[in-house]
């Protein structure tokens, strides 16, 4: 099993992928300390418009540790990381009609939309799930970003096992329950997807009919 | 069971990384044709007509006191406006603030013709004195063509708005978590089809920086670096920026500096 | 069909008469030809400039790009040996024809202009010379860009 | 008052290269405004060159060109030539302006 992992690690390190921040050793660093200089210029910078509200700038407690990439990446940052990574694993509720997946087009509908949320919009725009703006997903699309892993083959690849359909619904979900600085929005978190959209992307991935696994 | 997640995960990716060599290519033209298209379209900036009326407003009398701003002091000297723009932001002694080119033109504005700069702060973008401006920033950024962008922090003031920019660069907020980090602090990055420059380096910073202001092809509109950044807090998803506020400045400055060395490209021509 | 539309037609055939005898003159090029430019359809905006169904010829060449970043503009020209008369369609734009151009003796046959295109669509580039009408097309995508919001 | 244009015109060898930048809206007439209305078409419709007052080029514009219209020609010329662009729109607006060939 040790061996198998050791051999992972060296997989991925090659492939050029930073799996696990907390590998890479850093000299001792601190959290960056409250600026009340910075935070003057914060709260008289921005003006409330329509459905974007002046709270939208008060951190939480992920936002606030994820805005000193150097700390958060560094071993003194592991112990946060690992409370922030938890606290957001907690608030992830399964779906409450147990179904996980949904309705694959409707799901790449909503991977292609990157609307909603901004001060142009109104509170009944339908938010979009924006996955193109950084994944490869069906590969019938030309116009993807690379921000986020590829995903074509989705399910093909991995798999429809209940542990990957757990893992993608806890992603989507969630996504700094498993990387606590992941670039991925909380789309449940706040609210940005409901669980019918995210039943629809999940299909988008995981039915064995979605174009993503043909 | 954690644990055999975890694996069965890393087999998938192994699998998805030998499925992803095939569309790599696929990729790859399609960023060429991009590339095509950009260098099919470069001939024929309609930023030139921002700019020929932009000049027209410099030197007509306007305002309160009926005056141009042809005495307008940019940095170098009152009426110097060739290789100003280049080395904006900076702290001006008159104001005691650091000033990017749209705070220091509301300044002369206000200073030489009497206007009054809530006026241009509350306006909306490509209307009314939003739209003067964008022409005059247009001729101001024009007669920067092809110099090297040089922006000091040596002035105390200078370093701490740098400083400033810095972190507020790295500022996550908002419904989906972003700050200007998410997409621009790393290179190789694109969303959807549109290279990210990554800004916490010289090159990148050049790229984005020195091409902006532009004229920008998908909204047929002429935008100053005020709009630009106005128009990442929106996708942000965070609260309005307040125009010429200090946050928009200390970002300007933090990428000024660092595409230090670079060429001035502007005005650009922009997807 | 009502009154006004065989009017339409009735006035495009006598005009697509009249430019396939070549009798198409500098007033007329000036004359805003609104019948072709609100013709739905290629084969609409074909008959109505005169052209029928033209011939595809590779002595026509149009400039487009494979990919378009923005539909929003999107360059397109045409280049040929001779014309007298050239134009831009898009089959999947609500109103086919682009832009339609009259080309004097001592001009190139040479254009390149901007157009828009609200999804990935074949382009048509026609030339009329000698009083022939001859056509290539090319497919343009257009992608989506941005963050889509 | 419609804006200015640049116009641009450079000879080479006999051959005079024009480009044109005209600024206009060039709406399409199919989008719609914040309340749901179309926004009404509103698009140059006609454009008329001429060089030492001779027709050069003649071009008819639909709503599908793009705003801030682009247009590049040649003809045969010589530097000096006066060339004069003339656009119409379908409100009735017009422009005319001047350059000479360098």
């Amino acid at each position: 099993m040790n061996m198998k992992i050791t051999r992972l690690k060296q997989l991925l390190a090659a492939t050029g992928f930073i799996f696990a921040t907390g590998l890479v050793q850093t000299p001792a660093l601190a959290q960056q300390k409250n600026d009340p200089k910075f935070n003057k210029m914060i709260q008289e910078s921005f003006r409330a418009d329509g459905i974007a509200a002046l709270n939208r700038i008060d951190q939480d407690a992920t936002q606030k540790f994820c805005s000193d990439p150097k700390f958060a990446d560094s071993k003194q940052g592991q112990a946060m990381r690992e409370k922030i990574q938890k606290m957001n694993m907690d608030s992830i509720k399964q779906p409450s009609d147990g179904k996980y997946i949904g309705d694959w087009k409707n799901g790449e509908r909503i991977a292609q939309s990157g609307r909603g949320a901004t001060w142009t919009d109104t509170a009944e725009t339908p938010i979009g799930g924006g996955c193109y703006n950084c994944h490869q997903i069906d590969y019938k699309e030309i116009s993807y970003g690379n921000i986020g892993p590829s995903l074509t083959g989705y399910g093909k690849i991995r798999g429809y096992s209940p542990e990957v359909v757990t893992y993608t619904w806890n992603r989507i979900n969630n996504s700094k329950a498993y990387n606590a600085c992941s670039n991925m929005p909380r789309f449940a978190h706040f609210k940005l997807l409901n669980e019918k959209q995210m039943q629809d992307v999940m299909a988008l991935l995981l039915d064995p009919e979605s174009p993503v696994n043909k | 069971m954690q644990r055999k997640l975890t694996l069965g995960l890393a087999s998938g990716l192994v699998a998805a990384l030998l499925t992803m060599t095939s569309s790599v290519s696929a990729q790859k033209s399609a960023t060429d044709d991009i590339a095509k298209y950009r260098e099919m379209i470069a001939d024929g900036n309609p930023s030139e007509l921002y700019e020929a009326a932009g000049e027209e407003l410099w030197k007509k009398p306007a305002g309160p006191k009926n005056v141009t701003l042809e005495q307008c002091n940019l940095g170098l000297g009152p009426g110097v406006v060739k290789g100003a723009a280049a080395q904006l932001p900076r702290y001006f002694k008159d104001t005691n603030k650091v000033q990017d080119l749209e705070s220091r033109l509301m300044t002369c504005m206000q200073v030489l013709q009497g206007r009054d700069p809530e006026e241009m702060i509350d306006a909306p973008f490509q209307k009314g004195p939003k739209k003067d401006m964008e022409a005059i920033v247009a001729y101001v950024v024009t007669l920067s063509k092809g110099d090297k962008i040089k922006v000091s922090t040596a002035h105390p003031k200078e370093k701490e708005m740098y400083d400033l920019g810095k972190r507020a660069f790295f500022f996550q907020g908002g419904p989906m978590d972003f700050s200007c980090a998410s997409c621009h602090a790393e290179n190789g990055k694109r969303i959807r089809l549109q290279d990210l420059p990554n800004i916490t380096e010289q090159k990148g910073a050049a790229l984005g920086w020195g091409y902006w202001p532009a004229y920008r092809v998908s909204s047929g509109q002429f935008w100053t670096m005020q709009q630009r950044l106005n128009d990442c807090f929106r996708q942000q998803r965070f609260p309005f920026p307040i125009y010429g506020s200090d946050v928009t400045i200390a970002l300007s400055m933090y990428m000024a500096k660092t595409a230090n060395g670079g060429t001035v490209e502007t005005p650009g021509l922009k997807r | 069909m009502n009154q006004q539309r065989r009017s339409v037609l009735k006035y495009s055939a006598v005009f697509g008469l009249m430019a396939s005898a070549g009798l198409i003159s500098t007033v007329q090029a000036q004359e805003w030809n609104k019948a072709a430019f609100e013709g739905k359809g290629l084969d609409d905006v074909f008959k109505i400039l005169g052209a029928g169904s033209p011939d595809k010829s590779a002595a026509v060449t149009l400039n487009a790009p494979d990919i378009a970043e923005n539909g929003a503009v999107v360059p397109v020209g045409i280049t040929t040996a001779k014309a007298e008369q050239m134009a831009i369609l898009v089959e999947k734009n609500p109103s086919a024809l682009a832009a339609q151009f009259f080309i004097p003796a001592g001009t190139d046959a040479f254009v390149t202009t901007r157009i828009k295109m609200g999804q990935t669509s074949n382009v048509y580039g026609l030339v009329k010379a000698d009083g022939k009408w001859l056509m290539t097309v090319k497919e343009v995508k257009v992608t989506l860009g941005g963050c889509g919001g | 008052m419609a804006d200015p244009m640049r116009v641009r015109a450079a000879e080479n060898g006999g051959i005079v290269d024009v480009k044109i930048l005209m600024k206009h809206d060039m709406e399409s007439g199919q989008r719609k405004d914040a309340a749901g209305k179309t926004i009404p078409a509103w698009f140059i419709s006609t454009i008329n060159v001429k060089a030492n007052g001779k027709d050069v080029f003649n071009g008819q514009f639909g709503p599908a060109v793009s705003k801030d219209p682009f247009l590049n020609f040649k003809y045969k010329g010589a530097k000096g030539d006066k060339i004069a662009v003339t656009w119409n729109d379908n409100k009735g607006d017009k422009r005319t302006d001047e350059a000479t060939v360098s």
